[in-house]
């Protein structure tokens, strides 16, 4: 019924992604936790424990727990990576962004999306798409919860991605 | 026969005829001549095709697959939500639930909507109601003690809008009704009915199973908050029906049925469910049947729903005129074509429905004789039952000449003058 | 390839293929190994001929129709029910329902006899339910406070029935178990529970998905009360699912939907019901599905089901042997062929089950990673998910030693030591 | 899907069957009536309202008014013209018989239906075959209330005859 070409696989398992799956970012522990989030696919059993710290509006820290797919711990990595130093409004366009490629459509070409990018060829899995974005919408959910002045919150977040 | 105007449809209905396989076949030695469309529309070639697709080529369950079927048969499956959201103009399709047929849709409505109302509220219907769009509220005024109105109808078979204010209180939470009766054809004003529901805070349900394969059918525009239809009535296959609604209002709703697919998270002692639609959709799908029925849609829209309302409405014109010359015939419903959709009911004081039928069967004709799951509409009618040829967009004048013979055979066949 | 005992099986895999046209179909360039048949199974060429048949034949709306079409339709709707009572050993085929799937039989069942159930009346289910026999049940609990007891499962994945007597106890009304567990394999003793249910009052229902398919299940021997299944997981149509249950336990039973062909006589604001089962079939039925499923049964019948239990429990067998000589593999469920159906749960504990059924994708192997609709399990196993191949009819030892391959080429990709 | 051959009409409207159906006997009102029954079929409208006269368990008079098909018309009054005359039990022969027939079962070989075997054709059309057993359905609803000794009892039957 539908038109999919034939997809590699390693379409989907870039280089760069296999290399994050293996050795993930942001696993060493903070010693100062300012906001938290728990992500949970139930779907998969994908699970993303985050903490953040941050400096005013900064965040200056940055760590990933939790098991996940190779393609959900990847992005978790590519965050870990990528966010540090961002304002949380940066840190939320990068989320828009990565949001809108996994959606089919393109970034704003000004969004430098880094290793992200690998995981482009995501788009085409859908339900691999929750997978890629669970880091992300408990990013979304730690800072909303740390403004709200819930530093110490642990919000579980059952994921609301597209279709299934 | 009469003279009358050409008509002014631009369907061609020997052409439709060729798509459709089973109007190939003879019945007692004469052409099949299918009247009965509004109890169930025949299938064209495409829809068969695209359900023989997607078994020999895509079958599996749908959602939370890896492999590459089950990411085809749930892209086909979503298909179809987003392929009838179209169709009719649902604000999201994430309002569209794939449900068993419309009485399973009204069901829905009725339980999960319903269990919001108390004893004293009242739900609004007609006399004119499909017994789907009765019984599921009779459960619910049972269950709950909510009281069940009944806009009355004319004489000549319409809603009798004078009286619709005083049945319209505070008290009404949920109006009900048929956008077309299966047995007068009567077309009802939704949109004004709609209108005035909202007015005194009710929601207004509509039962579109013979308006939506009959003519445009626009969620938005009619200002509706629940639509369901059938897709067997509209030339798809049997298993799948709609509800259609706004996704505000299924975000408040309940679910009814529980089981895979439709939960978020579950404990031994306690679930959290799926977001809209999916809520409302237990267990596996009937995804074929889903994959099969845009196929209709795109024929209908292929055809113009405009068109396929002219020609319908020309059609059932044309037999309004050539029953009425049958001077012993009582017909139903409203006289002017303009009024009503491409059905007839009719009633031959000495010769019972079933016989009628029965007769016309053995020419080749397929009508239906009975109560069309109408009774209380029966009963107002004071009739035990009735004859009904319905009409579809492979029916001409020919199919409605050999209706009118038959009906004179059959007077024939028991002895009567004619 | 390890060496084992030749198969004992009467069954041609392989001339089996060639009855199922989606199984001549390519995956990335390879030939398709479907290992999801837990999910949903093939069709074989005689079911969709069967559904093309219906369509281009004799397709109308059923019961009541005077006409040829209308009474050839019945028939073949009806025709559906007794093929499925004798299938099953059903006591009278008033007793077969024709539902949407096996989640909507099960909850028929919950919500029309658990109607019956007061505050502090007890459900036993078990640890191993598929969510479509917990959900139900977690309606009904919160409804009517009624409290849901679980049979625990041993750490082989058996039902811990040890401990049955001390779960069962007069405040037990109804037991309600799976026959065969969709991620363990587990065959349940339901003979025994529905003795044991009887002894203190209870109904037996039994959620038949897993087992009705793939071994012989007699109702009448089994000695239980309520029997769920599904068209789809035994290779009929999407759509269709059938509750057998004791006529005399529907006759007791309100229906828990309404509409045209459940009633007998409707008024304005009350409504009596038609007989079983039609009493509990409101709408119009799926009735080309009905029509198609017999040619699946027949297939089974004509393969015997005792054969096809006996080639899968080989397989199996095969495949717990081959998946065990992966060192690196966690299995779960009971290691015994002789006690488990045909599907293997397995985890890699280094790659997670959606990349590993990715990589198998790749290679045409279609295979389910998830919680396969059974969280509470999930928990209980303390695994976020399973992988998991399930057989049928068709499958070989091909199909196992390409799936063996798989996992270690899976190991590979990831840069991990097999 | 069904083996049914072309049946001609004329096999269901024999000559018999439409002479009943166009003057039905039993019309006329009985003088005295010791036990009535009215019989309804809601699927199709067909209604039959049965007085009875007996005289012990004999029965001496019958009335069949209602409005119903060909078929139903022409089994009331077959039935007018069979058992006048016969006990309640013979009454109770002649209703088992006819069943069976219409169910394709053949009548014992000692039951002489009459006219009533002209209604044969009928189980060819499985309708049509409650609107044939719906006069004898009430007539043993009567002949019940009777035995029960409510002799002006009405009740509606609402008949569970085979499937439709
Ligand atoms: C054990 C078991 N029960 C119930 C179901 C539900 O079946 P369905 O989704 O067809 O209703 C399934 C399959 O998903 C199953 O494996
Ligand atoms: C007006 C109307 N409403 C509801 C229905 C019920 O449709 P279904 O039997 O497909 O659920 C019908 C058709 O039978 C109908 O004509």
């Amino acid at each position: 019924m539908v038109d999919r070409p034939e997809v590699a696989l390693d379409e989907l398992y870039r280089e760069v992604v296999l290399d994050h799956h293996r050795r993930p970012r942001g696993r060493a522990p903070l010693s100062r936790v300012d906001a938290r989030a728990h992500g949970f696919n139930p779907v998969c059993g994908d699970e993303v424990h985050l903490h953040l710290s941050l400096d005013g509006d900064r965040i200056t820290g940055v760590e990933v727990q939790g098991r996940g797919c190779a393609i959900c711990t990847a992005s978790g990595s590519m965050m870990a990576e990528l966010i540090p130093g961002r304002s949380e409004a940066e840190a939320g366009t990068f989320a828009e962004a990565f949001r809108s490629v996994m959606h089919g459509k393109s970034a704003p070409p000004d969004v430098d999306l880094g290793d992200l990018e690998a995981l482009e060829g995501v788009k085409k899995f859908p339900v691999r798409v929750k997978c890629a974005l669970l880091p992300w919408v408990t990013l979304a959910d730690a800072l909303r919860a740390w403004r709200d002045g819930a530093t110490e919150t642990t919000t579980t977040t059952e994921i609301e991605e597209a279709k299934p | 026969m009469t003279a009358t105007a050409p008509p002014r449809t631009t369907l061609d209905p020997s052409a439709l005829r060729a798509r459709f396989p089973i109007l190939q076949r003879q019945v007692h030695g004469h052409r099949l001549v299918y009247l009965d469309n509004a109890a169930t529309t025949q299938k064209p070639e495409t829809v068969l095709a695209a359900l023989q697709h997607y078994y020999a080529n895509s079958n599996a369950n749908v959602h939370r697959g890896v492999h590459t079927l089950a990411e085809e048969a749930t892209a086909a499956y979503e298909a179809c939500r987003s392929r009838v959201a179209r169709f009719v103009n649902a604000p999201d399709e994430r309002g569209v639930i794939i449900a068993r047929n419309a009485t399973d849709a009204l069901n829905l409505v009725a339980r999960s909507w319903g269990a919001t109302l108390t004893a004293g509220d009242e739900v609004l219907l007609s006399e004119m109601e499909h017994h789907s769009n009765l019984v599921p509220w009779i459960l619910l005024a049972r269950e709950r003690g909510v009281v069940l109105r009944h806009l009355p109808i004319t004489d000549s078979g319409e809603l009798d809008m004078a009286a619709l204010p005083r049945m319209l209180s505070r008290r009404t939470q949920i109006v009900a009704l048929t956008a077309m009766s299966n047995v007068l054809g009567t077309i009802n004003p939704i949109a004004e009915i709609a209108e005035a529901a909202h007015r005194v805070g009710a929601v207004m349900v509509v039962d579109g199973a013979q308006s939506v394969p009959h003519m445009p059918v626009d969620f938005q525009a009619l200002g509706v908050d629940f639509l369901a239809f059938s897709a067997h009535k509209a030339y798809g296959p049997t298993g799948i029906g709609f509800l259609v609604a706004k996704p505000e209002l299924l975000d408040r709703m309940e679910p009814i049925s529980g089981g895979g697919e439709m939960i978020r998270a579950v404990h031994l002692d306690r679930a959290t469910w799926n977001e809209i639609p999916h809520k409302f959709e237990a267990g596996t799908p009937n995804i074929a049947d889903a994959a099969a029925f845009p196929a209709a849609l795109d024929m209908l829209e292929e055809l113009g729903m405009d068109a396929v309302r002219a020609h319908e409405r020309d059609l059932v014109g044309y037999a309004l005129e050539r029953l009425r010359s049958l001077e012993w015939l009582e017909l139903h419903g409203p006289l002017d074509p303009a009024r009503r959709g491409g059905l007839v009911s009719f009633v031959d004081p000495e010769i019972h429905p079933h016989d009628l039928a029965q007769v016309l069967d053995g020419r080749g004709i397929a009508i239906r004789a009975g109560h069309h799951c109408a009774q209380p509409l029966m009963r107002r009618l004071d009739v035990p039952a009735t004859a009904r040829a319905s009409l579809a967009v492979y029916n001409d004048r020919d199919d409605v000449d050999a209706l009118v013979d038959g009906l004179v055979a059959a007077r024939k066949y028991f002895g009567l003058e004619s």
